[in-house]
């Protein structure tokens, strides 16, 4: 014995050697996404085309070095994903970590960058916690929650008289988290929820928890659970004759590319709320065209939120001089967020970054008029609405200041 | 596996040893201790003691299969459920790390032993489909037990100080406990091969019905064995807890079941150290080929393949196989 | 009397129904492990790549070649069965000699090749492919609505099961295939050609769980892992079964799909875990399996 | 051609098969250590020997059924030793293995029908039931159902609808009873009449006289010694230091 470890271990040493040698200086941002999983459609590959479109938008260079970026799939297991990120933060000087469409990834990560003293900025993760229970002025969560998602489209569908609810809930901490909102949402409104049911993460066959639904006598099926999960279900729903029995299926957590692979007959009429819309005015849609022409498809929330949350981050790193995340986070929480994403953006405290949502329909395909053309918007969210505010906030360093 | 392993051991020296091999048996041990203290200076000490982890985990299951000639398709659960309960212990019950790992272990020895009376009763090709479904079934349990956390795991476990003294939030003092932890476990399978209850167990997985006609009662060694092995997979999996402040579903899964299989075909089945070599290949290839994503399950796959068509001594079962020695 | 234990007719009908089809697959994929056991002596664990290649077949013949759902029904099985054959020729048949085990763990590298190459090329999400036009729609059966699709997967898979199953039993191949199953040595010496009888049956084996494969496309979408977990669970069902016995798969099968729909109903936290539980017992009791011979 | 068969091997210039310098292994160990004799066209020919002499491994060796084997064994002048078994089977020649070889997961008509044909002019199903009356009436059993003596008979009918020319019989006699021995006794007689070439391992030596046309001694993995069955009387005491009897 003894041989392999002698040529082995060289080999080894030599790899981490150099992975380890990072400038001190250099900013580095690490994507950490869904790459080929149910959510690689929302984020994946398009959320690093974003943050390298904000790179390139900044100029390319901060702190006279270049800005470097990098990209790993977390396959959505959360080992994976704590690995990942441990390692960027230790090995390869990664600064910030982007993304993360996986709450429960999120969440591991969310500690870790606290411990590490860098900074994650969430655009894909839905969990709420992150700002509440388990927040810690280190992780950013830019575009949605679990809050700005139920409040607004439950209120509208309640008011419709659709008022009995069944839940179809994915059994991770984002399913959890909707779950809460949504039961705090439709009795807020004076709705009902008549049962739920969770399901594993990647469920395949939803017959067994359609037909419990089906027996429920709900007028809704709300499902909490996203990407391809979603449409799956959705379509099963539909053959199974949920809308024969009179019953809706809806998403409020509905991304446009859910939308593009399911089809506007399928989801014409569905209201919820978005933190963006491509085709808003001239500022998205210039950034969507650009956008379309690297990725061939329109740039989805999250994508652009990322956009979004680099672009801040680097205005913030090159007014202070400095990568140091205490003093870039003071600089980020004292100046407004504006640009094509954020309208009357602004970062709290317990790290939720507040901005207008929009509450749209999705169009006929009669009205549709050219591609991509989904959403009409009903109207605009304020942000101090669209929000938990901080006064209502579970976060430990908030709370009660 | 009987064959196997006695295919693998036929090239080599007889199994009494001599001196000879226990004087290079005492040095490798000794290197390998040195090396492995000088080596979190050199290497990132989690990915070091990843390896650790792994090598203890894959000497466990080399130990039922080598030694006790018995493939475990089902290792994960053991591995897994120690990982659960050390992580919970830590973090619910605030228990001091080698506290947190030793309730670990010893849930993963009475699910063994469970598990053991069941599966023993088979040989060969049933063994590893019913250690499979045994582990499978772990596996929705833990889907659904409230305390794993499901999908989410259980997250952010303090790493803690040992016994309640030193803190382990640097990796480097938290890299010599998982060495200690890994030699030690090194070490007992080291003596329990050599010992009278492992030649007996040689002799059962050679020729059974012989042993029988000696007056031994297999299922009993099996299943000690078993129960052996299972607690030092449990040992390396609650460690991993501990280290990555994490248990998740991916270590109950039936595919980390496949990890250790891996690692000591890699190695050398039925080799003491093969397992460390084969586990420091994998644990290397899937840090250094991660950013391949998937193409890391091909790569592992094709590994599989070929290793079972050309290369079935192993890495250190070829170098035994040179030196004429037992290793 | 449902009313006193707390359970509509509705839901039992229904989740036994759902429990049937469920069992379908169980019982197309048992049966051609068991198959394939019986003469290689091989678990093997790259089936459920193999199931998802059939589905995947299928779509592949429908986007690149416009071929649709009922020529895939029957091509997909050819064309992931002649892939089996490859695979027997250039890797199985080398492990014959060698103990057991190792084709086992040959099959396992297999599966991971496959599903990570697929994985590669048409990620985790999923394909959709739609229900052919003919069985689109449902009945209203009272106590649930049953989808014209699902239903056929039960009569599709009762159909293959049973006619697997006569000529096995009841054909001059068939006959071929029991001898030698049970004395390949004297069966070559008697003239027949048994390698050859091996890659057959494992292509045929094979090419069972591409069918089942094709028929779960329209349900599940076309997902490279879709495969990865269900083996786990049809092992288990060969287990109970006994290994090797054809009918004692195919019973085995759609039993414990109607048990889990029992447990659905009853108890679903464990739904998931009860074919391992009986799987549990029945070693207890009967280690051999319900239909197995003891070995 | 009966009658030529009871002259010398050497004599004959072409016989059916000949075992030349025949040796074989079952893994490790080294079972026959040159085997040499030789079989004409029609004639009967039996391999005498004690338990674990290599008389069984002869006759697997000849149909291909054991591990390794070297040297030579020529079948109508074709050499087979490189072959598998079932190209040798393909040739002409059929095999009843010791205790049978009846398929349990068979029924007789399957274990019947189940040896492909190799030769044409095999027997006919109606003429395996003249010869095998019992047969008939238990079609539909399971193979492994029947008797010891009708076992026997079924593992000898099913080789004669090949068409094969060259039988090698393991042990027909073996555990079953006098009446049956006479029976399967008088089948041989008819198909050493018909030109079948056949080669017989026995331990019961009287069947055996009663039967064949010579006898091989095989003796710790060789041939040793050959008697013609009119001098087998004469031999005796030769005979009993051989076997033991």
């Amino acid at each position: 014995m003894g041989k392999p470890w002698k040529y082995l271990l060289p080999l080894v040493l030599a790899m981490n050697l150099t992975a380890g040698a990072a400038v001190a200086e250099k900013v580095k941002f690490g994507v950490l996404t869904d790459m080929s999983g149910p959510f690689s459609d929302l984020s994946g590959a398009g959320s690093v085309e974003a943050a390298r479109l904000a790179i390139e938008d900044f100029g390319g260079e901060v702190l006279g070095e270049k800005i470097e970026l990098i990209f790993a799939d977390h396959q959505h297991k959360p080992d994976v994903g704590l690995n990942t990120a441990r390692q960027w933060y230790d090995v390869d000087g990664v600064d910030v970590i982007l993304d993360v469409p996986n709450s429960a990834i999120a969440l591991a990560v969310n500690t870790l960058t606290a411990e590490k003293k860098k900074i994650a900025i969430y655009a894909s993760a839905a969990t709420d916690r992150l700002t509440e229970d388990s927040c810690n002025g280190y992780g950013l969560h830019w575009t949605f929650d679990t809050y700005s998602q139920t409040r607004g489209a439950a209120r509208a569908l309640i008011e419709q008289g659709i008022d009995t609810w069944f839940l179809l809930v994915a059994d991770y901490a984002y399913g959890h988290s909707m779950e809460e909102a949504m039961r705090e949402a439709v009795t807020g409104a004076g709705g009902k929820i008549v049962g739920s049911v969770r399901h594993p993460l990647q469920t395949l066959d939803f017959s067994s928890y359609l037909l419990q639904a089906q027996n429920s006598g709900a007028k809704i099926v709300a499902l909490a659970s996203g990407g391809d999960v979603t449409i799956n279900a959705i379509k099963q729903g539909r053959e199974f004759g949920l809308q024969q029995g009179g019953q809706r299926l809806a998403s409020l957590l509905t991304f446009i590319t859910d939308v593009h692979g399911l089809g506007l007959d399928m989801m014409q009429g569905l209201q919820f709320a978005v933190p963006y819309y491509w085709d808003m005015d001239d500022q998205t849609r210039a950034f969507a065209k650009r956008f379309h022409e690297r990725t061939g498809k329109m740039p989805g929330e999250a994508q652009a939120g990322i956009y979004s949350g680099v672009l801040h981050y680097l205005r913030a790193v090159k007014a202070v001089g400095s990568k140091d995340s205490d003093q870039v986070l003071t600089w980020m929480r004292d100046n407004p967020v504006e640009d094509m994403f954020s309208r009357h953006g602004k970062l709290l405290p317990n790290g939720r970054m507040v901005h207008d949502m929009y509450l749209v329909e999705v169009k006929s395909p009669a009205d549709k008029a050219y591609d991509w053309d989904y959403y009409r918007v009903v109207s605009t969210i304020p942000a101090e609405r669209a929000f938990r505010p901080l006064s209502e906030s579970a976060c430990p360093i908030t709370k009660g200041k | 596996m009987a064959n196997v392993s006695t295919t693998v051991a036929a090239g080599v020296a007889p199994a009494s040893g001599g001196d000879r091999t226990r004087t290079l048996h005492r040095a490798i041990f000794i290197g390998l201790a040195l090396m492995l203290a000088v080596a979190p200076f050199l290497v990132y000490p989690v990915f070091l003691m990843k390896v650790l982890c792994f090598a203890l985990f894959a000497c466990a299951f080399n130990l039922l299969l080598g030694f006790g000639g018995l493939m475990s398709f089902g290792h994960a659960a053991y591995f897994g459920m120690a990982s659960y309960v050390s992580a919970h212990a830590a973090k619910v019950w605030g228990l001091t790390p080698e506290l947190a790992i030793l309730a670990g272990t010893a849930v993963a020895m009475v699910l063994g032993a469970v598990f053991g009376a069941l599966a023993v009763r088979r040989k060969g090709i049933y063994f590893a489909m019913v250690t499979l479904a045994l582990a499978q079934m772990v596996y929705f349990l833990s889907v659904q037990a409230p305390f794993t956390g499901g999908e989410d795991g259980i997250q952010a476990v303090p790493r803690g100080r040992l016994l309640g003294l030193i803190s382990f939030a640097d990796d480097r003092v938290l890299y010599y406990f998982v060495m200690a932890v890994f030699m030690g476990g090194l070490l007992l399978i080291y003596r329990v091969i050599h010992s009278p209850f492992g030649q007996v167990c040689k002799a059962i997985r050679e020729n059974e019905p012989r042993a029988i006609s000696l007056g031994y009662r297999p299922l009993h060694y099996k299943l000690a064995m078993f129960v052996l092995s299972a607690g030092l997979a449990g040992l390396a999996g609650a460690t991993k807890a501990i280290v990555f402040q994490l248990a998740s579903l991916t270590d109950v899964h039936w595919s980390m079941s496949g990890e250790p299989v891996l690692m000591t075909l890699i190695g050398g089945i039925g080799t003491v150290f093969g397992p460390i070599a084969g586990a420091l290949v994998v644990v290397s290839m899937q840090n250094y080929l991660a950013h391949l994503g998937a193409w890391v399950t091909v790569v592992q796959g094709g590994i599989f393949i070929l290793a079972v068509l050309i290369f079935r001594e192993g890495i250190v079962g070829f170098i035994a196989g040179r030196l004429k020695q037992q290793l | 009397m449902f009313e006193l234990i707390g359970i509509t007719p509705q839901v039992l009908f229904g989740q036994l129904l759902l429990g049937l089809i469920n069992g379908s697959f169980y019982a197309i994929l048992s049966l051609g492990l068991a198959v394939i056991f019986g003469l290689l002596n091989i678990i093997n664990f790259t089936h459920g790549a193999q199931y998802m290649l059939g589905a995947f077949a299928a779509w592949m013949l429908l986007n690149y070649a416009g071929i649709g759902y009922w020529w895939a029904l029957l091509l997909a099985p050819l064309i992931v069965g002649a892939l089996a054959i490859v695979a027997e020729r250039l890797l199985i048949s080398r492990l014959y000699k060698l103990d057991h085990l190792y084709g086992l763990l040959l099959t396992f590298g297999l599966a991971l090749v496959i599903q990570g190459l697929f994985r590669n090329y048409y990620g985790a999400s999923g394909l959709p492919y739609a229900i052919p036009p003919l069985l689109s729609g449902g009945h209203n059966l009272g106590f649930m609505f049953l989808p014209n699709y699902r239903g056929w997967v039960v009569v599709a898979s009762l159909t293959v099961c049973l006619t697997t199953w006569y000529m096995i039993e009841k054909t001059r191949l068939g006959s071929y295939l029991r001898a030698a199953t049970e004395n390949p040595v004297l069966t070559e010496a008697f003239g027949i050609n048994v390698p050859r009888l091996v890659t057959l049956t494992y292509a045929f084996g094979v090419a069972l769980a591409a069918f089942a494969g094709v028929l779960a496309a329209p349900i599940y979408s076309v997902n490279p892992n879709m495969g990865a977990d269900i083996i786990i669970v049809v092992f288990a069902v060969v287990v109970i079964g006994g290994m090797g016995s054809i009918l004692g798969s195919i019973i085995t099968g759609f039993g414990l799909g109607l048990i889990e729909g029992l447990t659905k109903v009853f108890y679903p936290e464990i739904s998931a875990t009860v074919i391992f539980i009986i799987m549990a017992i029945v070693l207890l009791i009967k280690p051999a399996g319900l239909f197995g011979r003891a070995t | 051609m009966a009658e030529t068969a009871r002259n010398v091997a050497q004599a004959d210039p072409a016989p059916q098969l000949a075992v030349e310098n025949l040796h074989a292994w079952y893994g490790e160990s080294h079972v026959l250590h040159g085997v040499t004799f030789a079989v004409k066209p029609g004639e009967v020919v039996t391999l005498l020997g004690r338990n674990g002499a290599g008389k069984t491994t002869t006759l697997k060796s000849i149909i291909g059924i054991v591990g390794r084997r070297t040297g030579s064994i020529a079948f109508a002048g074709t050499e087979t030793i490189g072959m598998v078994s079932r190209a040798i089977a393909r040739l002409g020649i059929a095999y009843v293995p010791e205790e049978r070889g009846i398929y349990a997961s068979l029924n007789v008509e399957e274990n019947l029908m189940l040896p492909p044909q190799v030769r044409p002019g095999g027997f006919t199903v109606e003429q395996i039931f003249e010869l095998f009356p019992n047969l008939r009436e238990r079609l539909a059993s399971q193979g492994t159902k029947l008797s010891g003596g009708e076992q026997q008979m079924l593992a000898i009918a099913r080789i004669l609808r090949t068409g094969a020319r060259t039988l090698l019989l393991d042990e027909p006699t073996e555990g079953l009873a006098p009446v049956i021995i006479q029976q399967i006794g008088r089948t041989l007689a008819r198909l050493k009449q018909e030109g079948f070439t056949i080669v017989l391992v026995e331990q019961n030596f009287r069947f055996a006289q009663s039967v064949a046309d010579r006898h091989y001694i095989v003796e710790q993995g060789r041939v040793i010694d050959m008697i013609a069955n009119d001098e087998l009387d004469a031999n005796h005491d030769k005979l009993q230091t051989y076997l033991g009897v």
